[in-house]
């Protein structure tokens, strides 16, 4: 009863307020911030803004379960001025802004894009007319959902957790005149704007919601306003305003097409034989490019590299639910226009070599963020390689690793920003023996690597889908095959440096973390957690039925969703639980009959009671252990591969054009 | 930070039979220095040897090292019969240069296993030692006793060896140069051993005689130099030519000592065919008076005594040089810069003998 | 059952060899109780060379105080049950050096020793067999009421 | 490649191990374990005197002779400075023990000569 | 050359030349020049003074450098001309106590003896610390 | 059905250990042979591993219990998973599960040896697991499907066709199995530079679990070389063993290599041979 009463009542919401929630409810609360600067009044806003946001995205998507159907909505003008017209001013107005802000920074780069994109803009408004979509500008399938809820929720989460953060960020740098408001502004408007990013269906909106993150990206990567900051923040919108240059370029051929600009027309118009589709192939590469910014694929991997000077919220934003999510979010979109042709093999290239790339790379990182940024390159490689793959199999495999990456990772980096708060340290070297110091982030530290990499945790399921689905392109298999062992080595060489520790007895000791630093920690890892355990409902409730909703649309004649017996069949369940098992059972005898503890072999030399390892060298000295982990710089170092790598991702995208310009 | 390891290697350690230290500081694999840290055999022999009277030191510095143990009381007698002075009967100089000649075989046969072992070739090295057992057999049935023989005494030898056992030597003897002819092969042409030994630790013969180096690790980076060339015992009456490789490395100084096996072996026929009739020892008369610096070829290198008497029962000081002891300057050289998994290798490249060492 | 975990105890010690400070000859003599003409793993022992693998501390020499030190701390580091083996003359007294300034007479004064094996060098085969008598030793006393092998090493070192 | 063929030779060949002791007769002249026979024993102390490792100790006006086994290292000096040749040297070695054996062997008290 | 030359006691080793210490590192470094293989250093306790002899060898002949050093002064290392010394030096200081100052590798008078060993065991005079 | 594959897995789950022990045991007595000694007693494995159990626990720190418990978990589960037939691929991550357990507990103690262990064992993770995830292609490639158990419905046996994922899977067991040249990370015999490397922190019962796990592991790889003979339970597994004894004597007639050359063997060569043999494989399906 109760039930019906729960169901009726989402039934009964508008899903356009809701719409408007998502989208217009973060940029508010994030004008209010700023515009009040009262520490309380801020936390609170953002608080509230959590909670509704995420309640409205969760009724969304209950909304969604229910009446399975995707949602058009057009939200009604306010004051009698269209939202086109308003969505118009504002693009106008971010171009403009990016032109200024070329004209500071005296970046000639910036400014040419920029300059670039407005002028595209302002041809295709101005000079070409273009056939305005009839269609509700507005669109939410059961795939832009489920990306909302995640976006919503990891986003709010992070939110949450700046709040502690900057504080304790601006404590730590003696910033007295705060930033915290404009912080806040930022972070606020970011959410909302790739929600409207992934809800728009109007291509124009989607180009000004794409430029609205990169503005935002922008602001947050210099909010520290060190040189640093400013000069990776410069390189950061560069390389965005080359995909935001690329996107209008698209635009500005689908237009020349005479296209209406929707999302879903341009789709159904690609499913309409071989010519169309063929037609469609170079816009479509224009915005796999725009796509590539934003998510770092290969040749455009520095700025996310130069983005952890930001402060780690925005890290964990960037690199888990938002921004990278927006690019791939994109191509997945995008995807069936190009189901077979060659331009989707190259994709899949693209993407295969970012995630050997990304992670060859982070190997040599012993910079935390960075080897969560070269991480993150890499999982977004396989997206795209998956993405690329293009058949239901693949796709399903896409949208599973952009649902456990989002959670893993932003749960790594708020857990590294909180080490980094307590340690003022980003060396994973430093960490050595965190476990015995923080024993408590560790401990979810090290659940959110194996996330990343081990079974039954839900990251690597997908990755078996993603194997199990490249075996269409073997050579693209054998670079996913070497991308996944190299991932292995530095998540193990990391939570390996955490654990390791000197002689102790098991014991439980706690450190005290701030509630909003431990209770988004706990969220995410148990939501990593619960999503690894429940992994069959998840791909047959929510991921499979996204993928055939948008996917089998418009490809009815690909191939059927497989029915993934091999992956679903396989008792993860009973897997996790008797691996739970192995775990506590040897916890649960130790509490029982405790071992005796001894330090640790040295070759006879140890020196005991202290609290390192120590021991006698020459003279009698007593010398500590120091053991550090490898890095084969020579090998690995970003010195020795920037250079081909950079030469192999260009040679990818133009590649990319020439497969869309020459063949089907 | 800096990516720095700091590591203890040894004193006890499965690849090191003796007890020593290396202090390793690398990065990544890569040593970067090594710091030896010794005194864990450490006795004060010098100083025993100064309480004891001079005969009965024989037995004592015979006991500084089991696997030399006869070259040491061979080279210490050498220096008192300098001083007494006392001439050696030539069947006794003869036998010196037998047993010395089968220590070196053994110890050289020890080592090409130990060497072996260093790199993880197990089967190897039990090849090299059961081949060594068999010289062990000899030195029972000779000497009477498997490791230190005590059989070199002030004036000659306290043993003869019979014409039977001298028949069983040169029986043994070809026998274990043909198990030879098998495991060297094994060792200096394998793949995988020339991967792991070709080019590591490379010492110049410029760096190796500044760094003091003795024996085969002179020889191997390509300089003639053998104390047996200066010809006691008998060495001056037997043809030979000391073993001599160019490359340095530690390929270079494996079959520096792998060769000696042969030379040893060479040795010991000659020997045993000019061996003349004879006494065997002459007696010593009066008490040694004097300073006197004697060497004699160890298997490792050069090894020195000095000793000071002043014509009473006890010695005014005996000073032992051995020749690892010259040998460990040159290693703290080699190491750096080498893998991790080099370091077992190097290290044993010289034959480290720490009792011999430390004294 | 029961039986069966003591048999297969002493079928198959592992031992850690130290050189205390002896002149080599004992060593070498334990390392050629592993070769094939004597090949003491048919006893399953093997040398694990590692304390805190090992069931027996095989001891050679004559024990300085840098090395006591290190003896100590690999004891410290073997799980109970364990023996420990002086070997050879050194180890036992001192041997011909017991005179000297840096040595210590033998293991005794280090650690609780459970096998003696005279000689210098003693014969590779009296190495392995003191080894097994050794085991043998460890045995008994495990079979005791009180098994020593709870105990703190601090306290069964007491009890001694 | 070299030792393929030796490990396979080893392979199919009997194992070099000896089952010793019960199949070795002992060597002739080997230094095994110092034995006295006190018999003629005259108490003079040359043995004793000669001992590198001071393991044998006399004491003449007791008569008896102490051999400390564990300090002995087989150098056959004692033999050798024994005019009367109590000192023998055993083929067998000493086999290994549980406790410190106490060897002492106890002549007969020195006569005085008016007893005689 | 088994049996000595001559018969007669000898007094003082062959090929030995007596230096000042002052002139010590001038003699070394002059024996580098001439590519001579350091041997060892012999240290020898004369009661008021210590006997240093210096080892070298040419092509397997001995050369012997005999430095007398009272017992306080300050003898300088030779380890930067031959590295090789370092270890002997460390060994001499450690064990009589002679002041041998400036090695490449200095271990403190912890080369051989630990802490609790008493000083200078080979010194005929002991010294304190 | 289900019961009978519960059986089955028991079954697995239990004769697995005895006759990975008794493999080893033979294992050390033929590398004894070879080395012309007498060996140990067939059983001496058995020994071993009683008497580790019996013997006192002495810990470094409590996260050695886990990543023992683990490792020895998903050894045992990746032979239930083979036996029952179930997907290769989840079987290989089941594995590398267990390697990265192990691994953790390798560095979870700070201890030089260990860690370094570690830091090697990492490396040779990365030299085999691409030969394995490229074993599993091969077989989907033949089979059309990643089951194991589809292997079973082949008419010929995989040897004729992938016959040089044979010399692969022999690259893999000397590494899997510690053995010479790929002793890198910790060897069966402890003269090694590395003591013995990523096992050295573990001890009494801990290395008992250790073992057995190793004796899983055993059998599991010889289980999945088996595979490669399926039609004749004799030929398969007298493949299977002629693998090992191949590993064994491979084992004894080698030095120990440094890790950067099994990383250039496992990836120049061992890729370039499964390559290689799909390369063929397609040609020869193609015409
Ligand atoms: N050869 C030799 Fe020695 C001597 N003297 C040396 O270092 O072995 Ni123990
Ligand atoms: S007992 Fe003899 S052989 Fe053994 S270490 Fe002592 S002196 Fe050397
Ligand atoms: S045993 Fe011989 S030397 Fe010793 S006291 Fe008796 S008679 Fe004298
Ligand atoms: S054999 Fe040597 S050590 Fe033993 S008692 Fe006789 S003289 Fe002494």
């Amino acid at each position: 009863m109760q039930f019906m009463d729960v169901a009726s009542l989402i039934r009964s919401v508008s899903p356009g307020a809701l719409i408007g929630i998502l989208v217009l409810l973060p940029a508010l609360s994030g004008l209010l911030v700023f515009a009040v600067r009262l520490n309380a009044a801020r936390v609170g806003i953002v608080i509230v803004t959590a909670w509704v946001v995420t309640g409205a995205s969760l009724t969304l998507f209950l909304w969604g379960a229910l009446e399975q159907r995707s949602l058009l909505f057009t939200p009604p003008p306010v004051g009698g001025v269209s939202w086109d017209l308003l969505i118009l001013l504002g693009d106008g107005a971010l171009l403009l802004i990016f032109c200024i802000l070329g004209a500071a920074r005296r970046s000639p780069q910036i400014f040419a894009l920029a300059l670039l994109q407005a002028g595209g803009f302002l041809w295709l408004e101005a000079g070409m007319k273009p056939p305005h979509a009839h269609a509700a500008p507005l669109a939410a399938d059961w795939l832009a959902i489920i990306m909302t809820l995640i976006v919503s929720i990891i986003g709010m989460i992070i939110a949450t957790y700046a709040l502690p953060y900057m504080r304790d960020h601006e404590a730590h740098h003696q910033i007295h005149v705060s930033r915290k408001p404009r912080f806040f502004l930022f972070l606020l408007l970011f959410l909302g704007a790739m929600n409207g990013l992934l809800l728009a269906d109007n291509l124009l909106w989607l180009a000004s919601f794409w430029e609205l993150t990169t503005l935002c990206s922008f602001m947050l990567i210099r909010h520290d306003g060190t040189e640093e900051a400013r000069r990776n923040a410069d390189r950061a919108l560069w390389m965005n305003l080359l995909g935001g240059v690329a996107m209008i370029a698209g635009i500005l051929l689908l237009a020349a097409r005479g296209e209406p600009l929707s999302v879903r027309q341009v789709l159904a118009d690609s499913a309409g034989g071989a010519a169309a589709q063929t037609a469609l192939l170079l816009p479509m590469a224009c915005f796999c490019l725009a796509g590539f910014t934003k998510s770092a694929q290969m040749p455009f991997q520095s700025w996310l590299l130069g983005a952890m000077v930001a402060p780690t919220p925005v890290s964990a934003l960037l690199h888990s639910s938002t921004m990278v999510k927006a690019g791939v979010y994109l191509i997945v979109r995008f995807a069936p226009a190009f189901h077979n042709t060659y331009l989707s093999d190259v994709v899949a290239f693209v993407g295969g070599f970012s995630f050997v790339a990304g992670a060859l790379l982070a190997i040599g990182k012993t910079n935390a963020k960075a080897v969560l940024a070269y991480s993150t390159i890499s999982n977004l490689g396989l997206i795209i390689a998956c993405v690329g793959l293009n058949t239901p199999l693949a796709m399903t495999g896409a949208v599973m690793l952009i649902i456990f990456h989002s959670i893993s990772k932003g749960m790594l980096f708020m857990a590294t920003g909180v080490v980094e708060q307590h340690m003022q340290t980003r060396d994973i070297e430093e960490m050595q023996g965190l476990v015995n110091t923080m024993p408590l982030t560790t401990s979810l530290m090290v659940i959110g690597i194996l996330s990343m990499l081990l079974p039954p945790f839900g990251v690597l399921i997908a990755k078996l889908v993603a194997l199990e689905a490249s075996v269409e392109l073997p050579a693209l298999l054998i670079l996913l095959i070497l991308g996944s062992t190299m991932t292995v080595v530095f998540w193990t060489k990391w939570t390996g440096r955490l654990l390791s520790s000197a002689p102790s007895t098991p014991r439980w000791g706690i450190e005290r973390l701030h509630s909003m630093y431990l209770i988004p920690l706990l969220l995410l890892t148990s939501g990593a957690v619960i999503f690894s355990l429940l992994v069959v409902p998840v791909l047959t409730q929510l991921v499979i039925p996204a993928v055939t909703q948008y996917y089998e649309a418009i490809r009815p004649t690909a191939a059927q969703i497989p029915p993934m017996g091999e992956v679903l069949q396989f008792p993860w369940l009973p897997f996790a639980l008797t691996l739970t098992a192995a775990v506590l059972i040897p916890l649960w005898i130790m509490r029982a009959r405790r071992p005796q503890v001894r330090d640790v072999y040295l070759c006879g030399e140890q020196v005991s009671g202290l609290p390192t390892v120590t021991f006698r060298a020459a003279g009698e000295e007593k010398t500590e252990l120091l053991i550090s982990g490898y890095y084969f710089e020579s090998w690995v170092g970003e010195e020795t591969h920037r250079r081909w790598m950079t030469a192999v991702g260009v040679a990818l995208c133009i590649l990319l054009f020439g497969t869309a310009s020459l063949w089907k | 930070m800096a990516l720095k390891t700091v590591i203890p290697f040894g004193p006890q350690h499965p690849v090191l039979p003796e007890p020593i230290q290396l202090k390793l500081v690398m990065k990544d694999e890569v040593v970067q220095e090594a710091i030896p840290h010794i005194g864990y055999v450490h006795r004060g022999i010098e100083k025993a040897a100064e309480k004891m009277d001079y005969v009965q030191n024989v037995f004592l510095v015979e006991r500084i090292c089991g696997i030399c143990s006869f070259l040491h009381a061979l080279c210490y007698c050498e220096a008192i019969e300098k001083l007494l002075p006392c001439e050696v009967p030539p069947r006794a100089r003869y036998l010196r240069v037998i047993w010395g000649e089968l220590h070196r075989l053994q110890s050289q046969h020890l080592w090409l296993g130990l060497f072996a072992d260093a790199f993880g070739y197990e089967s190897l090295f039990m090849e090299f030692w059961r081949n060594r057992e068999r010289v062990m057999d000899l030195f029972e049935k000779t000497a009477g006793s498997r490791i230190i023989i005590s059989t070199c005494c002030i004036g000659g030898v306290r043993r003869d060896i019979s014409d039977e056992h001298l028949e069983e030597i040169l029986q043994t003897l070809k026998e274990v140069e043909r198990a030879l002819d098998h495991s060297i092969p094994a060792l200096l042409e394998d793949y995988t051993v020339r991967k792991r030994i070709v080019g590591k630790g490379v010492l110049t013969a410029e760096k190796a005689v500044e760094l003091g180096a003795v024996g085969p690790v002179l020889r191997a980076s390509g300089i003639a130099e053998d104390t047996r060339m200066t010809g006691y015992a008998a060495y001056d009456e037997l043809d030979f030519k000391p073993v001599v490789e160019t490359a340095g490395d530690c390929y270079a100084r494996a079959k520096v000592r792998a060769l000696e096996c042969y030379q040893g072996i060479e040795l010991i026929r000659q020997a045993i065919q000019r061996l003349p009739d004879g006494e065997i020892a002459a007696r010593p008369r009066g008490r040694p008076n004097g300073r006197v610096v004697t060497r004699v070829e160890q298997p490792r290198g050069e090894l020195l005594y000095m000793v000071a008497a002043n014509g009473s029962q006890k010695l005014e000081r005996m000073r032992v040089r051995t020749p690892t002891f010259a040998n460990v300057p040159p290693l703290v050289a080699m190491l750096p810069g080498c893998e991790f998994a080099d370091v077992p290798v190097i290290t044993l490249s010289i034959d480290p003998c720490i009792s011999c060492t430390e004294r | 059952m029961f039986n069966f975990v003591h048999k297969c105890r002493k079928k198959s010690p592992w031992i850690v060899h130290f050189d205390a400070g002896a002149c080599n000859g004992c060593d070498i003599e334990v390392l050629a109780c592993l070769t094939p003409v004597y090949d003491v793993e048919r006893f399953g022992i093997i040398n694990v060379g590692n304390p805190k693998h090992a069931d027996v501390l095989v001891v050679t020499g004559t024990c300085n105080r840098r090395n006591a030190r290190v003896l100590r701390n690999l004891y410290e580091q073997m799980p109970e049950p364990r023996a420990v083996v002086a070997v050879g003359a050194c180890a036992l007294s001192g041997g011909i050096f017991h005179e000297c300034y840096n040595v210590l007479k033998g293991v005794d004064g280090i650690l609780p020793v459970d096998v003696y094996v005279p000689g210098c060098a003693p014969r590779p085969e009296a190495i392995a067999e003191g080894v097994l008598m050794a085991m043998e030793r460890v045995e008994q006393r495990s079979r005791e009421p009180h098994s020593q092998m709870q105990a703190e090493p601090a306290e069964r070192e007491e009890r001694r | 490649m070299r030792m393929l063929r030796n490990v396979m030779r080893n392979l199919f060949s009997r194992p070099s191990t000896r089952l010793e002791p019960q199949r070795r007769a002992p060597i002739p002249g080997v230094r095994g374990t110092v034995a006295f026979e006190t018999a003629d024993c005259v108490y003079c102390g040359a043995c004793g005197l000669r001992c590198p490792a001071k393991a044998i100790e006399v004491d003449r006006p007791a008569r008896t002779i102490s051999f400390d086994l564990f300090k002995c290292v087989g150098c056959a000096c004692c033999v050798e400075a024994c005019k009367k040749g109590c000192v023998q040297m055993r083929e067998a070695y000493a086999h290994p023990s549980y406790q410190k054996p106490d060897i002492l062997f106890q002549g007969a008290p020195v006569l005085k000569r008016e007893e005689k | 050359m088994s049996a000595p030359p001559g018969g007669a006691a000898l007094p003082d080793i062959e090929a030995c030349e007596e230096i000042e210490l002052s002139a010590l590192r001038a003699a070394v470094q002059r024996c580098r020049d001439q590519r001579l293989r350091f041997i060892t250093i012999t240290c020898m306790d004369m009661g008021e003074t210590f006997a240093l002899y210096y080892h070298f060898d040419e092509k397997l002949k001995m050369r012997h450098l005999l430095v007398h050093a009272p017992r306080a002064a300050e003898v300088a290392s030779i380890s930067d001309i031959y590295f090789a010394a370092f270890l002997v030096e460390n060994e001499v200081r450690e064990l009589f106590g002679v002041n041998i100052t400036g090695m490449a590798i200095d271990y403190h008078g912890h080369l051989l003896l630990t802490e609790d060993n008493e000083p200078t065991p080979m010194a005929k005079v002991r010294m304190e610390g | 059905m289900e019961v009978e594959r519960i059986l089955l897995a028991l079954a697995a789950l239990l004769f697995a250990p005895i006759v990975g022990g008794a493999l080893t045991g033979a294992d050390r007595k033929l590398t004894a042979r070879m080395q012309k000694r007498i060996g140990p007693p067939l059983m001496q494995p058995f020994y071993d591993a009683v008497k580790l159990f019996s013997k006192q626990r002495l810990i470094v720190n409590g996260f050695q219990s886990v990543s023992v418990s683990v490792y020895l978990a998903s050894m045992a589960l990746s032979l239930v998973l083979l036996v029952l037939g179930m997907d290769l691929l989840v079987l290989l991550f089941v594995l590398a599960l267990g390697s990265v357990a192990l691994i953790l507990g390798g560095f979870s103690v700070k201890s030089p040896y260990s860690q370094i262990g570690s830091q090697r064992e990492v490396l040779q993770l990365l030299a085999y697991e691409p030969l394995l995830v490229l074993m599993v292609v091969a077989i989907y490639l033949k089979t059309g499907s990643f089951s194991a158990s589809s292997v079973m419905s082949l008419r010929q046996p995989l040897i004729y066709s992938l016959p040089l994922f044979i010399v692969t899977m022999i690259l893999v067991m000397a590494i899997k199995l510690h053995k010479s040249p790929m002793d890198i990370s910790g060897s069966h015999h402890a003269h090694q530079e590395l003591v013995r490397g990523i096992y050295t922190e573990f001890s009494g019962p801990q290395m008992g679990l250790i073992e057995i796990a190793h004796w899983y592991e055993l059998v599991f790889l010889l289980g999945f070389i088996a595979l490669f003979w399926h039609t004749n339970l004799l030929c398969g597994a007298l493949l299977a063993l002629g693998c090992y004894f191949a590993v064994i004597v491979i084992d004894n007639i080698t030095a120990r290599m440094t890790w950067r050359w099994m990383l250039r063997v496992t990836w120049l060569f061992g890729i370039g041979a499964s390559l290689l043999n799909l390369f063929l494989l397609y040609g020869i399906a193609g015409r």
